[in-house]
């Protein structure tokens, strides 16, 4: 079944009885050729890119909960490509560029919205920065506009421009950045992968992996075991449970990031802007709400619940451009397990354990990359070799000294 | 979360900036033979696990102590502080 | 409406929302609800109970066995179509209120993750029976429905925690209360009619729910994400229950294998403001002045926030319509005669003990040891990653005794990082650490005339000659009659300079007094624009250069990294990735046509070669224009940078529509070799 | 040569003092101060000395001994040392005789600014800049904290007596939130 105007029209005069299951619950065969650990956005993204652009069939996405109920349901649906360094701009510019064809590829409303994103800045050190990274987007054919105080004045004339502890001083714009409906991208790629014949299976948590000398030959799960030609862990803040089943250690800390929710009101924000002198970003969801966030709670943590000192902080981050959120009324607020790796970076790598693949290290930036990293990872497991965008997330970066560091703050995760 | 410092008492997690991994105490010897390896597996390679964490605190509001503090990472439970110099010297670092 | 809304209006508030008013139910505390109203005199149409079993009433009438199936009204409702045993029946109402019973408010349980459980007999959910330590929950949240009930589970649980804590607690009596009934019956939605409002502020039905259930959406995360139930600012309250017992019913699964969303804080929407408190607009963060603040406001300097602090960026004289005038001005009288900066917020840490030396030997990559007493060295510090985490200069006061100076923007972070090394690392090492960083207002006295003017300062005891106190000296002198100071002869601006601290309370008067007797000498006081242009023209790193990538060996300072002793991050330096011939290399960068600015930010090009991001060759950090030299200049990482003096590069900068060529030539445009410094 | 004058960390030439409702806030200036770390293996050591400059026995963790000569506690085997300003304001000169290399002295002095504050049911006042225990907090103990992000020492030398001590380049931001906290002080 294609989603389509006509089809709309026709249910709505059948009384929606024609809709089919947006997925497949299939139950766990033997063996397949690729079995994805995690059906997140990632893993589910990864399934669908093997079937659709690699040809490749027999693929199962694995999931222990639910389907979409790890960070692709818990994000601020921000989507960007707005970085400074050349290992990672190529890769999330794919990853926009993937977002702006998404809902055709997919015969999916996933509600992606260009409404642009804009990062004040508030030093003459971070324009400096910021100078450098519109340049380096710029160079690597993305969008990047350079704002003055005074334009942002005049399209955003909510900020605080009047009274600022630190004034703006300007912002770097991707007007092509934006917001996704987090949760429909996770039922989008389902629904596409599903159609091309891939079992999603949930309610299936792996309990060890099969490594017989050296080599992954499956998975032992909550719903029997499974044979499988290549293994794929894409599992986010479990990495680390997940690859210590095979004796590794990673470059990985799980971290928990709060977000948060306001009660609706009428439109007020028109993209995302983001803070510069203390940790805060906020966009406004087509129901109303404002969706907002800042730090990451900074300690290790796999309790996907946060602390009260950074709801704190983010708070005082959004009063602080936002004066006129002042009586707005925060509805709710969660927490994600980010894995946060040691340079800021993520990891898409073959593993030392042959037929064993690793997706990982996304820290509080996944979501935006889950095209590119499904297709990236689809690539690496389909022609054993990496993507030309995702040559630099190699495991081996640590020994060899090339980090991929945007914020400079070394082998700190908590700092990303 | 509240951090019980052995000398202070309870204390609002809050008044501490986070390090990480305890095992950051256990820093090899920068003039040995295996000091590559070593420090890339001291810098960058972590358990991680879901459960009991033993990690470094520094009571930066407050004291100026460096904490071992042990932490479950799912319930956020802690169960037991620790000076971090103590520990340290537990493990063989003095000078 | 909600029957209990109505019961409150009434009750709290003596309000009446209708003349005559119907209630549908399922459960025994709606009949109190009608009860209630009845008794203020509010006329009661009919109860319509869903259960053959209803409680009689002399008082108003009840449909038993029966349930409402239409409502009839434009902009109010005023009638309801009932279905009754005996048939359909229209009755003319004002209002309706519906009732389906109490939950339990379990929702702090919840925000630790607890998972509610369903209890059949209640039709609701109660606190999870795995709760975290030192949590319990008693009376109507643990799903004592009744004031007896919720009573007696206080008096146990009370018990319980007294006992849980090590306690032996006397026994308690219960207080004695009315025991209403709390009886219920399930009864989930009407049958035969599509529009049955769910979630009443989202406006999900159980048709959503059913088609939720027939697109897949039936885990419980799915069906509130699909529908978007429970997510209004009653977060559920009201509807998740009877939405999740909808989508057990259509799934033929029980509520218990369905299970539950559970809830998140804040149990009642909280404004952003309240949590922020006073912590907005300028006070959003503390302000931190220096000693000279005052005199700098009445010069009418220009400040800007670093960090914290706020810092005079120039300060603008009569006539001086644009800021390059002021900062250009400074810079020359400055280099021609004298200038005075404060330079008070750069952190200082004194460092104590017996192993002091050994110490500092840890924390930096160069040698101290062989410091001499009354000696100031430069020193880098790296993280343990092999990076240039702070730069500064540690003086030796004593044998065990230095102060170490750091960047303004690091104090806290390099403190912090030193008392690890010194408690955690090496916690045997007689060492001791504290921040002087406020003790101290400290100026830098830079130019030709600088040890002229010190002279007019400096108590006579003291001798400052060059030869008794040269480059890199440092020591405690007196100044202005007895007032204790410290004088270290260091530079930053490539001048014949010094940096002079007394204690903050003199910093006001200290400042008036420099400043005074650099006039006659025609000095001034400078900002930290001046201070950015004179260390750009001298090649001095600062953060834009120690940016968290970089490392000693891209800084042009590799070779200070010691390879005859343990410090922290040398190890890591050495890595291949970051010592290949194509490393980044500290440069300088001038234009070629000398009206061009050469702005930080730009990245630069190989000349010839495509403009891309395959091809970048590095990319520049600081840039200003240089009144030494009458053009702009800049400095910059650049690939092989050290090999490629003399070569034209392309600089770009597409953002602001940059593109020419420029020159490599060394960091080092003023006084390369260092005479200024030690004349 | 020029004389050089001393103004206070809020800016003036003499302490600055507010009264607000029942409160007074007075900004203190007469005390020198000097942090006093035990070297390696003399805390024992150190804390007998200081025992005989306060003439009473040196404070223990959390602790702050009032007095002509004034010292409170600060971390493992440091202290804050305080004497009248007028006769000890080069105190680490003063002391660093009697401590003959056993502890490690630094001046203090210039980096606070400290206030004094006066007034009814202390705890709550404090209750409103900083999230300590101050009922436990009784006279005789110090502590250090975070009021509005500013890092500050909390002496109680009385019920009704405080002392906030804050590092002095945010004396402006500390006095405000001190004030302004007494002026929301509803009793």
């Amino acid at each position: 079944m294609r989603f389509s105007a006509f089809k709309i029209i026709s249910e709505a005069l059948r009384g929606h009885k024609g809709w089919d299951a947006t997925w497949r619950d299939a139950t766990p065969k033997s063996h397949y050729d690729y079995i994805i650990i995690g059906g997140g956005g990632h893993g589910l993204a990864t399934a669908y890119y093997l079937a659709r652009r690699y040809g490749k069939v027999n693929i199962a996405v694995i999931e222990k909960g639910w389907l979409g109920g790890g960070n692709v349901g818990r994000n601020t649906t921000i989507i960007r490509s707005n970085y400074m360094l050349n290992g990672n701009e190529p890769f999330y510019e794919l990853s926009l560029q993937l977002w702006e064809g998404l809902e055709q590829d997919l015969n999916y409303n996933a509600m992606v919205s260009q409404r642009g994103i804009l990062n004040l800045f508030h030093t003459d050190a971070q324009r400096d920065a910021f100078i450098r990274r519109g340049n380096a987007m710029l160079l690597n054919g993305a969008d990047a506009d350079l704002l003055t105080t005074a334009q942002i004045k005049s399209r955003y004339p909510f900020l605080n421009t009047e009274d600022a502890r630190f004034p703006i001083k300007g912002g770097l714009a991707q007007h092509r950045g934006g917001t996704v409906r987090h949760d429909a991208v996770a039922w989008g790629y389902a629904r596409a992968a599903s159609r091309l014949g891939v079992d999603i299976i949930q309610n299936c948590e792996v309990t060890g992996l099969d490594i017989k000398k050296n080599k992954c030959v499956g998975v032992t799960t909550t719903r029997g075991p499974i044979k499988g030609g290549k293994i794929a862990c894409c599992v986010a803040g479990s990495s680390s449970r997940v690859m210590a089943m095979a004796g590794m250690r990673l470059p990985i800390e799980s971290h928990v990031l709060q977000a948060f929710v306001s009660e609706g009101l009428k439109p007020l924000i028109p993209g995302v802007i983001t803070f510069g002198a203390g940790h805060f970003y906020c966009s406004q969801s087509d129901k109303g709400g404002l969706v907002f966030g800042g730090d990451i709670d900074g300690y290790n943590s796999y309790a996907q619940r946060g602390n009260l000192p950074v709801v704190e902080d983010v708070c005082e981050g959004g009063m602080a451009i936002l004066p006129n959120l002042g009586r707005l009324r925060l509805l709710r607020m969660w927490g994600g397990i980010m894995d946060m790796s040691m340079d800021g970076s993520p990891i898409i790598d073959k593993t030392p354990i042959e037929n064993l693949y690793f997706n990982g290290g996304w820290c509080y930036g996944g979501f935006k990359a889950t095209p590119a990293s499904g297709l990236c990872y689809a690539h690496l497991l389909a022609t054993d070799t990496p993507h030309e965008t995702a040559t630099a997330y190699r495991f081996d970066r640590f020994e060899k000294g090339l980090m991929i560091d945007e914020k400079g703050q070394g082998n700190q995760p908590n700092l990303h | 979360m509240i951090i019980n410092h052995p000398l202070l008492g309870p204390r609002d997690a809050a008044e501490f900036t986070y390090l990480g991994d305890a095992s950051l105490i256990d820093r090899p010897d920068g003039m040995a033979d295996n000091a590559l390896p070593a420090f890339i597996d001291y810098g960058y390679l972590r358990d991680n696990n879901a459960g009991e964490h033993r990690e470094l605190w520094f009571h930066e509001q407050g004291d100026r102590s460096w904490l071992v503090v042990t932490r479950h990472t799912v319930t956020h439970e802690i169960t037991n502080v620790e000076l971090a110099s103590d520990v340290a010297r537990k493990r063989g670092r003095s000078k | 409406m909600l029957a209990g809304a109505m019961r409150a209006y009434a009750n709290r508030w003596a309000t009446a929302v209708g003349d005559r008013i119907a209630i549908f139910a399922n459960n025994d505390d709606a009949h109190r609800t009608a009860h209630d109203l009845h008794q203020l005199g509010v006329e009661i149409a009919a109860v319509i109970d869903s259960r053959p079993e209803a409680p009689k009433s002399d008082n108003f009438e009840v449909l038993a066995a029966s349930e409402v199936v239409n409502t009839h009204g434009r902009l109010g409702i005023n009638s309801i179509d009932v279905k009754t045993p005996q048939g359909l029946r229209q009755i003319q109402v004002s209002a309706l209120g519906v009732s389906g019973g109490w939950n339990p408010n379990i929702h702090l349980t919840c925000h630790q993750r607890g998972r509610p459980e369903w209890d059949a007999a209640l039709s609701a959910f109660v606190p999870s029976s795995d709760l975290p330590k030192a949590l319990y929950v008693a009376g109507a949240a643990n799903g004592k429905m009744t004031t007896a009930a919720a009573m007696q589970d206080a008096v146990t649980t009370a018990m319980k925690i007294a006992k849980d804590c090590g306690l032996k607690p006397k026994s308690l009596a219960v207080p004695k209360t009315s025991d209403e009934s709390a009886s219920v019956t399930p009864f989930w939605y009407v049958t035969g009619t599509e529009r049955g409002w769910v979630d009443q502020q989202n406006d999900v039905t159980v048709k959503d729910i059913k088609l939720a259930h027939q697109e897949n959406f039936r885990s419980v995360e799915h069906l509130k994400r699909y529908t978007t139930l429970g997510m209004a600012t009653d977060q559920g309250k009201t509807s998740n229950v009877l939405g999740l017992a909808i989508m057990a019913h259509t799934a033929g699964q029980s509520i218990r294998e369905t299970g539950t969303t559970i809830y998140r804080p804040p149990y009642s929407p909280t404004a952003i403001g309240v949590l922020a408190g006073r912590s907005r607009d300028m006070d959003f963060r503390p302000i931190r002045k220096t000693p000279s603040h005052k005199w700098a406001e009445e010069q009418g300097a220009v400040f800007v926030e670093v960090g914290m602090w706020y810092r005079a960026q120039w300060f603008p004289r009569a006539g001086e319509t644009h800021w390059r005038q002021s900062v250009d001005r400074e810079v020359e009288t400055t280099r021609a005669s004298v200038g005075v900066c404060d330079v008070t917020t750069l952190g200082k840490i004194d460092v104590q003990g017996a192993d002091a030396a050994a110490f500092l030997n840890k924390i930096y990559c160069n040698g101290f040891a062989k410091l001499d007493v009354g000696k100031t060295r430069y020193g880098l510090m790296l993280r343990e990653d092999g990076i240039a985490m702070d730069d500064g200069a540690a003086a030796r006061l004593a044998e065990d005794h230095f102060v170490v100076t750091t960047t303004t923007a690091n104090a806290v972070g390099v403190y912090r990082h030193m008392e690890f090394a010194r408690q955690v690392l090496w916690p045997d090492m007689d060492v001791q650490l504290i921040s002087t960083t406020e003790s101290w207002a400290q100026y830098a006295v830079a130019g030709p005339n600088a040890r002229n003017l010190l002279r007019k300062i400096v108590d006579a005891t003291f001798d400052i000659s060059n030869e008794a106190f040269p480059f890199m000296a440092c020591g405690a002198i007196t100044v202005c009659g007895g007032v204790r100071a410290r004088l270290f002869r260091i530079s930053f601006s490539g001048e014949l300079a010094y940096e002079i601290a007394v204690p903050s309370r003199y910093g006001d008067a200290m400042i008036r007094a420099l400043v005074a007797a650099g006039e006659d000498f025609g000095g001034c006081a400078y900002g930290t624009e001046a201070l950015g242009v004179m260390r750009i023209e001298k090649g001095h790193a600062a953060g834009n250069e120690l940016n968290g990538t970089t490392t000693a060996l891209n800084l042009g300072m590799g070779r200070m990294v010691s390879t005859q002793k343990d410090s922290i991050g040398a190890v890591l330096s050495r890595r291949d990735g970051l010592t290949g011939d194509d490393a980044l290399k500290l440069v300088g960068l001038k234009p070629c046509r000398t009206s061009d600015p050469v702005p930080a930010g730009s990245h630069l090009m190989t000349k010839g070669s495509p403009i891309d991001a395959k091809h970048d060759q590095g990319y520049v950090t600081s840039a200003c224009y240089s009144p030494t030299l009458g053009h702009h200049i800049a400095i910059g990482f650049l690939k092989s940078g050290d090999q490629r003096l003399g070569e034209i590069v392309r600089l770009v900068s597409p953002l602001t529509n940059i593109e020419h060529d420029v020159e490599v030539v060394s960091a080092h445009f003023v006084d390369p070799e260092g005479d200024k410094l030690r004349a | 040569m020029p004389k050089l004058h001393a103004v206070s960390p809020l800016g003036y030439t003499t302490p600055h003092k507010d009264t607000v409702g029942a409160y007074a806030i007075s900004e203190v200036t007469d005390w020198a101060m000097a942090s006093v770390t035990a070297r390696k293996d003399c805390g024992a050591a150190v804390k007998t000395i200081l025992t005989k400059i306060l003439k009473q026995p040196a404070p223990e963790v959390g602790g702050y001994c009032a007095g002509e000569i004034e010292a409170f506690w600060t971390g493992q085997s440091q202290w804050m040392l305080a004497a009248a300003f007028d006769e000890y304001e080069d105190i680490v000169a003063s002391f660093a005789g009697i401590f003959k290399g056993k502890a490690s002295l630094t001046e203090q002095t210039d980096g606070w600014c400290r206030f004094a504050i006066t007034g009814p049911d202390l705890d709550r006042l404090c209750s409103l800049l900083c999230n300590i225990d101050m009922r436990g907090l009784t006279a005789g103990k110090a502590s250090r904290t975070s009021i509005e992000h500013i890092g500050c020492f909390v002496l109680r030398s009385a019920d009704d007596n405080m002392q906030i001590i804050g590092p002095r380049s945010s004396a402006g931001s500390l006095h405000h939130a001190i004030y302004t906290a007494a002026k929301s002080a509803p009793f």
